[in-house]
Parts: structure tokens; C-alpha cells; sequence
């Protein structure tokens, strides 16, 4: 019932206000896409509850997202299938009027996040890490990250998940940054793209992806400087974030890691988040990445 | 031809159902004016809504010349008892209302101008119903009755808010108009000089609820100085007495 | 009358739902699920887990409307009545109205915290100005001939307004009050996703973050449903209260 | 009376203001900047960077509550004055004004792209409930005996609705469109965020993400005077079409 | 003892500012029923509105045994032209508005039912205004008035709305009325009979912009069988002739 292989198809991608979405942005730009033969349209959002009514409305044919989010789509039956890992990492930052110097140091304290989500992962694992057990600190709902921003400037919350740029306007503001999913080495962002077009245009979808390569490279040899200022404005970053930013070490296109994903699942089956376990290779695209190089 | 007969007309009130006319029976002929008096409560005015389609609910036959009632095609001038004037309009539009249903938008015409100077109101136009006095509302409900040129006439206590000198020249410009067109006519009235100066017949109504209880040849009708004739005062005598009786 | 009127609410429910499927069966994609799996889960979850939440939303609700009935109708019939207070805060109004208060959601939360004060603050904040502009029109649109006898009869302001203003202004500021609902279940979905994880607002959002389609239906219908009792309380009050119509 | 009108705007502007200005010193938080700076901000980047945004909005609001209007208007009249349209659909509307119509903002995307249609659409879902409920409202509060003289005359059912149900309605319908201009604002924070660059609920949105709180209340303040703008025309559309009040 | 001297009065039409009253001057004695005539328009309700603290808007003095006018410190009894029934109170509360404003919340009492039972609407006590009939609600409006037992009685054309005979009922209740608390009354009425018979002074205005026309001592007042008598017609006719010429 589904409509054929439509050839040329105008790819969709809907990206996020944040580093991980960059290199599409990048790419766009300097015409990679055109340069590997596939029509991109990146539809910028401002939330992810934005882009995943995009995605749940069929306006989107791959998605900036991360692991957390993938799972449930493919439990609310949106077949999504990971091809890459992406390169933003998740921060933990005390805010300056808390006190705070270490993860232990947030029992009973409150913590902002977004829960149910990879934000509250994150949390989770990071605490856990220095046993701390999730139900010791006082987990605060506030899902946009502007707000959250405030609320941890304005100590209405001791702690808070952040992701760049916030973390680096904290950063500078005086909080300080406990822990990220850099040193835990879990990110859990990923590139992906619906079953559907991955099994209809997969020749679209590699020119995508090369096209997200030769960003990457470019984003690793350039200096900063001469792209910030259009990224700055391109994903509506603050503007004192020029200076300060921490952009991230591109890399090429991988695939996300199996054990990364293995203990996302793990902790969405323990909260009782899905009902359905997946594993690995069933919301893994690996054709993409493999015969790309080819 | 009004042919009524059996008439009953039941009123859901919140907390009661009242019976406002009981079996009223009553031949009006084409052309006639009759006069209608009764009672405050005696069912006049649910008569003449019965009369206009206003009220639809009824017991009983009513035609008008053998067909049913049907304001569509009937041409019923109303002047209702509370004057009908639709607040937002003012009184070239109130007064003209009558025939720009019967007849699509209209500007005023010699006919309007004349019946609107006959009346008093022609220098009001531009006012609105509240700003009006209560006589000069009811005269702009008047003025519509008759600019439409009906075929069947419907007055609730017409000149209940005119002073005496205006109440006889409407009067009188009422039975000119009558005169022209012979108009069939009912005529409502608290007024029993009234009743007998206008009514080729009066019909005097019961107390609540309305029934028939005369109909009466009126010799009186269209008499001059009405009050000077013997004949006025002994039908005034007799309307009197079958009014307090009830 | 009592019958008929429940004869309408089970007609009108038959359209929604069949609209609905005819909706699912069309798409056939999992954004729109079928009414029967929905209300299968709705059988399923309800006690065990959407209850609280619409005790929670209810009473912020309810508490939302309330306060701002108490502050919107004095003001509303102030300015409806008084020429003066009107000139000076009819501009206010408008000013103000229009300012989009999601916007100042993090203000708000910044003054008072994430806890329930806001959320109230937030509901009263945006409902507030219906009600006010709702009533102050209401007490607009009494004619002058109205006040006479009250005012031949030398009564105080309190009894012009509890005799006169209140009765008469009273259907549009329950129509406001209708209104005011329809909004305040929107706001839900701001207010109940900060600080809080009770709340019909929580619940859908989340689920709805989660993909989970049947939680989230489920939450929609509760919500509706919930809706239409409130709605049906109102309009048994103006029966009641209006019987005069 | 028309100067009084302007004073009133010019006090009640002057309050708005200090009430801004002492928050602003209160809190002193880059959250909440002061006046002065974003008036600044505003003179120095109207034309510039803003005034494309207020068209789009102002486009779209105007676009939504017409349409809602046409919708909505004769809508509530049918069902106010037929009782069986409104037995049979005033449970309709019970039923679907409490979804929260932002929830389906998936399935409207589904249907109707990420483009102006599916913006309009949700402007016009969550408007015209409230349009429709005031004007249904409005026509039940005609009292019987205004239509009489028309009855009387048999007009038809047309002009019954031409010289009755539209001018005696006409203040609560303005009203409505007063609240619905309030709502379509705050609808803008959703449906502007998405697949347009263009619109003061994206402006605001991305000068709240650049966190650049002067753009933002610049943002905020330009809406709120076109508001205020639009309830000036408003009213004085309303001067000028019920004068007979 | 109430003094109005030059009083003038202007209305703001939409269009237009309308004279009502044009130097109005006139002492009405304490406890004196006054009649009021004048053709329609010619501002006998912006009168009794301004006696009774309604406009507020006007020129020149008025002042009641001395003082300005004050309805919270007077007792005004005053049935409006248009009756002035609150459409969401019954009959009960309606009538007993008056009172209930005055002093506090009522219960029936003697007096207001006997006083409901001479105006033949007691057993309407549940009823809405809409619900009655013109006469009823005519006759709730004096009810109201007549219940709260007023210093003085401002009437624009009370039984305006009622059968020939209640109205003659309604006269002699009123006589009643006022000769066991000689309440001061301005009484407005468009019938020639029944300011004769009403009223010991009757003042005339002219037509609009209303003027004090004449002030007329009455040597019919409280006549029995008034239309028997030889001076009812010489009255009759002068009235009659100085409405005629205005
Ligand atoms: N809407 C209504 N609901 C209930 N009862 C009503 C209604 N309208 C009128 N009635 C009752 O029906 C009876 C007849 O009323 P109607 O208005 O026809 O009287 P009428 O003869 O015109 O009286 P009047 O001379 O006072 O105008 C009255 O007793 C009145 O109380
Ligand atoms: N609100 C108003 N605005 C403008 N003009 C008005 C207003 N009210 C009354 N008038 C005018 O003032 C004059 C006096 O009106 P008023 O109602 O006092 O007359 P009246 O003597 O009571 O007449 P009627 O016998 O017809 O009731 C009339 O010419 C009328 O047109
Ligand atoms: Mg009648
Ligand atoms: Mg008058």
C-alpha cells in the first residue's frame, strides 16, 4: 500500500536548535547535497515536541533525535532506523548560588530536566555513576530549555540538564558544569531516518549522509571562527555565545553503539517507559553507512 | 372573510399553563373594522397574534378568506400593544420596515412622506426608539401599519399613549384611510367611546379566560359628535353593564 | 426536554466517534488509532492511572476560573457601569490583553516558583481578560430605561448591582465562563508540564512525547468528556438561575 | 470624547510601563529588561528586523478569526434560533471545544503540511468554538416578543436573521471577536514556530531561544500594540454600527 | 412643597440635542394630586424623570420642601410610562421591589396583599413580566408604587393600559390611597376626563419644547358622576380648546 520509489524524492529533515544539528546546516550551506546528488529540505524547529508532531505527521523523512525518542517512535509504531551517531553531548550544571562542586553533592537538591526523556537518562546515569541514587535528588519538570536556563540562573533549581549553547551561557554565568555524557561516554544522539524512505530512496538517503560527511570534515579542518557566526545565527543561538561556545569534534558518520543503546533500553524497560523491547539491530540502518563507502 | 371558530389558545407559563382564550367563534366580514373590547387579561392581544401567525399554537379553525393563516401571503399591518419598533433602526427605517418586507428596500414616497407628516413624526427621522417619547413610538408603529397599505389591519390599543386631540385626529385619519382601501380591521380598544366610534361591530371579550360574550351591531359607527347622540349613550350604557357584569 | 437533550449529547457523541474512525480507518497510520482500541484503553487505565490526573487538572481548573470570575466580574461590571473607570482602564485592558502571557510563563515562574501558584497565576492571568471584556459588555448593553425605577427609587450602587447589573449581565458572563473553560484546557498544557507530574496537561503531553497514541487519546477523551460535564453543569445553572427567559 | 479616549491610553500606557520598569529593577535579571532599553531596542530595529514579522502575524490573525467568523457567526444564529440544530449540535460542541485542539496539531500537520494552511486551520479550530458559543448565546437573549412585528409581517427566514439576529447580536459577536484576538495570538506561539521564519510568535520564540530578552520584549511589546490597535478598530467599528445603543 | 423654577432640559440625540423642557415653572402643595396634559412629545415624562431623580441632567432649580431632589432621601412612588418591570423578577418580587429597596427584604404582608388583591393580579404572583398581559404588567408597575407607601406619587399615564372600567377602579383606589396619607401626586394622563376628575390643579403644556401652558385651578376635582355635571363640560371644552390652539 505504501507509494513506490519516488526517484530524486526531496529528502525532510527536521534538526534542533543545537550542535548536533550543525553539520546539516553546514551542509546546506556549502552545497554538499546538491554536490551529492540528493534534494534536502532542513526544516529548523524550536522544541523537540515541535519536530516530533512534524515526524508523527509525516512531514519528516529523517530527524536529529536521539535514542530515548527513536525507542518510543518505534513503539508508537513510527518506524525510525538509527544510521548515525551525532557528536552533542549532554551537560549537568550546578547552578552558581547552589554550592554544588560534585554529582554527590546534589542529594536533596533539585535537578531541571525534561522527563522521559534523554535528558532524564542522562540524569539518571550520571548520578548513578556516583552513586547517587535517582530518587535521592528532587527531579524538577521543565522541559524548555530557555526556561530551564532561567530558572537555574534564577536558583529557583539547584542543578539542571543543559545541552549546548545553554550549557556554555551557564558556564559563563558562573555555573558549574559536574558531569556530561562526554565523560560518562554515553551519548545517545543519533541521526535517523523513517523505515519508509530508507526502503524506498536509500540512494537519497546515502547522498545525505555523504553530504553530512564532507560537513563534518569541514566543520574539523575549518576554524571556528569562520563558521560561528553563521551558525550562531543560522540555529538562533544566543549571541554571547560567540566567544565561549565549546563546539564539539565532528566526527565522520558511525554507527551508534550497541552498548550505549543497550542500557537506553535498559532504562526505558525499568521505568516501564515501552512495553516492547527492540533490539539493537532492529532499529539500526547499517546499509547506509556500509555501502556508502563502498 | 376571518372565519374563527373554537378558538382556544393555551400559554405555557414556568410554573402554570394558562388558558388565555376559551372557544372563541367570531365571523369578521371583508372590509369590516370591528372592535374589540374586554377585559385587561381577556385575551385580546393573543387574539389578534393568533389573527397575524405571531401565535401558532392554537385549538380550533381560523381562515382568512378559507385558506389558512399564512403571514407570507396575507398583508397584515400589526401595530402591536408594546409598538413593535426594532431598537437599532431608526424611524424612517422603523416606519418603512412594514413594506421593505412586503416589498424590498424602499425610500421614502409621497404616500410614506404623507401618512409620516399626518402623524406628527416626519421631522423624527433620524432619531432612534429611545429617543422618542412613549406617544411618538407609537405613532411610528402606526406609521408602519399603514405606509404597507394592508389587507387586514391589526390594532392593539393603537392610540393608548396619544392625548386626546391627537388620539381623534389619528382617529380620523385612521377611518380616511379605512375609507380608501376598506381595510378589514380589528380593532382593539379600553376605550368604550372608542369602540363605539370605530366598530361597525363590537366584540366584548370576557375576563380571563377570554370568551365571547356579545357581539353587538354597533348604530353608532362613524357618527359625528358622537357624545351629543342618544344613541351613544345608550350603548355606552349597555357596553358598560355586559363589561361589569362579567 | 431532559430527554431529548441526552437524546442530542448521544447523537453528537455517534458523529464524533464515527468522524474518528472514518479519520483512523483513512490515515490508518498510528497518529490517529481506532475510538474502540482507545476506549479499551480508557476502560483499562482509568482508575489505575488517569483519575489523579483529572482530579489534579480539575481542581486547578476550577480554582483558575473561580479566582479570575471573582477578580473579572467586579472589575468587568465596574467598568461596564462607570463611564470613567472604563476611559481609564478599557486602554489597560487592551494593552495588556493582546501580550502574549505564555510568554511570560518563565517570569511567572521566576516570582513564584514551579509549584501550584503559578500555575493558577498563569490560568487566571490569561482568563482574567475574557471575563472582564465579557462583562464589562454585558453591563454595556442594559438600556438606560433599565435603571430608572431602581434609580426613582434612590437604590445604592450595591443594590443597582445585585438587583440590576448581576441578573441582567448574568447569561454573557456565564457564555464567558464557557469560554473561559475551553482556554483554561488549553493552558493545561503549559502549566501542567513544568513542576508538576499530575494533571491531564502532564498526562497527554507526556504520553504524547512518548508516542504512546492510545495514552494519549485516552487522555483527550477524559478531557473532553470532563469538559462536557463542567459545560452541562453551566448551562443546568443558567436554567436554573435564568428561568425568567 | 475622543481626546478623553487618548488620555486614557496615554495613562494607562504610562502605568503599564512603571509597572514593567519597577519589576524589571526588582527582579534586575537580564530576563526582565528594563522599558527604556527595549524601547530603544524597538526604534533601532523596527523596520529593520520586525515589521515583516507583524505583517505575517497580523495576516494570519486577521485570515483565521474572518474565517472563523463566517464559520462561526451563522453557525451559532442557526443554533441559536433553531432549538433542533441546537439540541443536536450543542452537545457536538461540548463535546470537541474541551480537546485540547493543540494535541492534534500532529494530525492537522498530517493533513495539511507544515505550511499556511495548517497555521490557519489551527487558528480557526480553537477560535471559532468560542465565536460560535457567543453568537448561539447572543440570539437565545433576544427576548420573543422582537421578532413579533417581523412575524407578523412574514418575513422570511433571511430577513428575520438581515433586520434582527445580526444587529441585536452584533455587540456579542464583536465581543467575541475581541476574546478570539486574544486567542489567536497566543495560537501563534505554536503554529509560528514551525515551517516559517516569518511571524511575532516566531520572533519571540527565537529571541526567547537566543536568549535575547531585549528582541523578545521588543517582540512582545510590538504584539501587544498591534492588539491594541486591532481592539481600537474594533470598537470603533462597533461606535459606528451599533449607534443606536 | 415642591418648587421648580426655569426648568430646562435637553436630551443628546445621536444627532441632534433635543429642548424637552423650556423654563418649566410650577409649586405643587404638599399632599396636592396635580394633573399633567400635553400632547405627545411634549415632555411630561422628562418631567416626573426629573422630580424623581432619573435626569440629573438640567437647568434651573428644583427643590422638594426645600431641598434638592434626593431619591435616596425621598420616597418616590413612580410608575414609569413603559412600567419598569425588571424582567427577572416576578410579579411578587416586582412589586415588592419598592419596598425592598426602601427597607430591606419583605415578605408579603396585609397591606401589599390587599393592595396586590384591589389590582386583581394576586394570584399572578409567580409569573415573569413577559408572561402578562399589558394591563397586568401596567398594574404590577402600580402595585409597586402603591405598596411602598410613598411620599410622593409620580404616575405617567398609569392606566393608560387598562379597560375602561378597571381603570375606574384603578381612579378610585387611588383616591383612596391618597386621601388616607394625602401623598403629594404628579399624575400624567392623555385623558381630558380623567384630569378632571383627578386633579386639583391641571397644568398643560404646550407641544415640544414643553412650556407651561396653564395652570388650572379644578373645580371638578373628585366630582361623583363627573360627565352628569355642568361644569365638566365648560372644563372639558376649555381644555379642550387650549390644547386645540397650542
Ligand atoms: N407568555 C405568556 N405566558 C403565560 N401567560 C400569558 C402569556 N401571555 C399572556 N398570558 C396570559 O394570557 C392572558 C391573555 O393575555 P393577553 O395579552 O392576550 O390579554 P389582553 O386582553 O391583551 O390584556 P391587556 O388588555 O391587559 O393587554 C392573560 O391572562 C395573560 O396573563
Ligand atoms: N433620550 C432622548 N433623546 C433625545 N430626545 C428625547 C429623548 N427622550 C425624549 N426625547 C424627546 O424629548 C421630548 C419630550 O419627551 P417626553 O418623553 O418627556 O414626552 P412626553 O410628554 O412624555 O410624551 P408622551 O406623551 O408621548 O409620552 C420629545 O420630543 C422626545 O422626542
Ligand atoms: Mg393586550
Ligand atoms: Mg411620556
Amino acid at each position: 500500500d505504501k507509494p513506490s520509489a519516488v526517484p530524486g524524492k526531496m529528502i525532510t529533515i527536521g534538526i534542533m536548535p543545537d550542535v548536533d544539528s550543525v553539520p546539516f546546516l553546514i551542509a546546506e550551506k556549502n552545497g554538499y547535497y546538491t554536490k551529492r546528488g540528493a534534494q534536502v529540505k532542513v526544516i529548523p524547529f524550536k522544541s523537540a515536541k515541535d519536530r516530533d508532531s512534524a515526524l508523527q505527521g509525516g512531514q519528516l523523512d529523517g530527524v536529529v533525535s536521539d535514542m530515548v525518542a527513536v525507542i518510543f517512535a518505534n513503539a508508537g509504531g513510527i518506524n525510525l532506523r538509527m544510521c548515525s551517531q551525532t557528536d552533542g553531548t549532554i551537560e549537568l550544571m550546578a547552578g552558581k548560588g547552589s554550592d554544588i562542586t560534585s554529582v554527590d553533592g546534589l542529594k536533596g537538591r533539585s535537578v531541571g530536566l525534561s522527563s522521559n526523556t534523554v535528558m532524564e537518562y542522562s540524569l539518571d546515569r550520571m548520578l548513578e555513576a556516583n552513586r547517587v541514587l535517582p530518587d535521592e535528588v528532587n527531579k524538577v519538570v521543565i522541559p524548555q530549555l530557555p526556561t530551564r536556563f532561567e530558572m537555574l540562573q534564577g536558583d529557583r533549581v539547584d542543578a539542571a540538564i543543559m545541552v549546548q549553547p545553554f550549557s556554555s551561557l551557564a558556564l559563563k554565568d558562573g555555573a558549574t558544569m559536574l558531569t556530561s555524557t562526554d565523560v560518562l561516554a554515553n551519548k545517545c544522539v543519533t541521526v535517523a531516518f523513517t523505515a519508509e524512505t530508507l526502503r524506498d530512496n536509500p540512494e537519497e538517503i546515502k547522498a545525505v549522509m555523504r553530504a553530512y560527511n564532507d560537513a563534518a570534515a569541514y566543520l574539523q579542518t575549518e576554524p571556528t571562527a569562520s563558521y560561528l557566526d553563521f551558525v550562531i545565527q543560522a540555529m538562533g543561538f544566543p549571541a554571547e555565545v560567540k566567544d565561549i561556545i565549546k563546539m564539539p569534534q565532528y566526527r565522520q558518520a558511525e554507527l551508534p553503539e550497541k552498548r550505549v543503546f543497550d542500557d537506553v533500553m535498559a532504562w526505558m524497560a525499568d521505568g516501564q517507559l515501552v512495553k516492547a523491547t527492540y533490539n539493537y539491530d532492529d532499529l539500526i540502518n547499517r546499509d547506509v553507512l556500509r555501502q556508502m563507502i563502498e | 372573510m376571518i372565519q374563527v371558530s373554537n378558538l382556544s389558545v393555551w400559554y405555557q407559563a414556568i410554573n402554570e399553563s394558562v388558558l388565555a382564550l376559551d372557544r372563541v367563534s367570531l365571523d369578521i366580514p371583508r372590509g369590516d373594522i370591528i372592535t374589540l373590547i374586554g377585559p385587561s387579561g381577556s385575551g385580546k392581544s393573543t387574539f389578534l397574534y393568533v389573527l397575524a401567525g405571531i401565535q401558532r399554537k392554537y385549538a380550533g379553525i381560523v381562515t382568512i378568506d378559507g385558506r389558512p393563516i399564512n403571514p407570507k401571503t396575507q398583508r397584515v399591518g400589526m401595530i402591536l400593544q408594546n409598538y413593535g419598533l426594532l431598537p437599532w433602526k431608526n424611524v424612517r427605517d422603523n416606519a418603512l420596515l412594514g413594506i421593505k418586507i412586503k416589498s424590498g428596500p424602499q425610500e421614502l414616497n409621497d404616500y410614506s412622506h404623507y401618512i409620516l407628516q399626518q402623524l406628527d413624526i416626519d421631522t423624527l427621522l433620524d432619531r432612534y426608539p429611545k429617543e422618542l417619547s412613549g406617544g411618538q413610538r407609537q405613532r411610528v408603529a402606526i406609521a408602519r401599519a399603514f405606509i404597507m397599505k394592508p389587507d387586514l389591519l391589526l390594532m392593539d390599543e393603537p392610540f393608548s399613549a396619544l392625548d386626546a386631540i391627537t388620539r381623534e385626529e389619528m382617529q380620523a385619519l385612521f377611518l380616511h384611510i379605512w375609507k380608501q382601501n376598506s381595510v378589514t380591521t380589528v380593532f382593539v380598544t379600553h376605550s368604550v367611546d372608542e369602540a363605539l366610534y370605530l366598530g361597525s361591530k363590537i366584540v366584548v371579550f370576557s375576563s380571563s379566560p377570554g370568551r365571547v360574550l356579545e357581539i353587538i351591531d354597533n348604530p353608532c359607527f362613524q357618527m359625528e359628535d358622537l357624545r351629543l347622540q342618544d344613541q351613544y349613550h345608550s350603548m355606552s350604557m349597555r357596553l358598560r353593564k355586559i363589561l361589569i357584569k362579567d | 426536554m431532559r430527554s431529548r437533550k441526552w437524546r442530542g449529547a448521544i447523537y453528537s457523541l455517534i458523529v464524533v466517534i464515527l468522524a474518528w474512525w472514518a479519520l483512523s480507518a483513512l490515515l490508518a497510520r498510528p497518529i490517529v488509532p481506532s475510538p474502540y482500541d482507545v476506549l479499551l484503553n480508557i476502560i483499562a487505565t482509568f482508575t489505575a492511572k488517569i483519575s489523579t490526573h483529572v482530579l489534579y487538572s480539575l481542581g486547578r481548573i476550577l480554582a483558575g476560573i473561580l479566582l479570575a470570575a471573582l477578580l473579572g466580574v467586579p472589575l468587568g461590571f465596574l467598568m461596564g457601569y462607570y463611564d470613567r473607570i472604563d476611559r481609564l482602564l478599557s486602554p489597560l485592558v487592551y494593552f495588556t490583553y493582546p501580550i502574549p502571557k505564555l510568554a511570560l510563563l518563565p517570569v511567572v515562574m521566576l516570582l513564584f516558583g514551579l509549584g501550584e501558584v503559578s500555575k493558577l497565576i498563569m490560568i487566571v492571568l490569561i482568563v482574567v481578560f475574557q471575563v472582564v471584556i465579557t462583562s464589562r459588555d454585558a453591563v454595556k448593553s442594559i438600556p438606560a430605561e433599565t435603571f430608572h425605577s431602581l434609580q426613582s427609587l434612590g437604590a445604592s450602587k450595591i443594590q443597582t448591582f445585585t438587583e440590576i447589573i448581576l441578573p441582567a449581565s448574568l447569561p454573557e458572563v456565564l457564555t464567558a465562563i464557557r469560554l473561559a473553560l475551553g482556554t483554561a484546557v488549553s493552558i493545561l498544557f503549559f502549566t501542567e508540564t513544568f513542576g508538576t507530574e499530575y494533571g491531564m496537561g502532564y498526562f497527554i503531553m507526556d504520553a504524547w512525547m512518548r508516542v504512546n497514541y492510545l495514552d494519549m487519546y485516552a487522555g483527550i477523551v477524559v478531557l473532553s468528556f470532563m469538559g462536557f460535564c463542567i459545560f452541562s453543569a453551566i448551562d443546568a445553572a443558567e436554567t436554573h438561575l435564568c428561568a425568567w427567559r
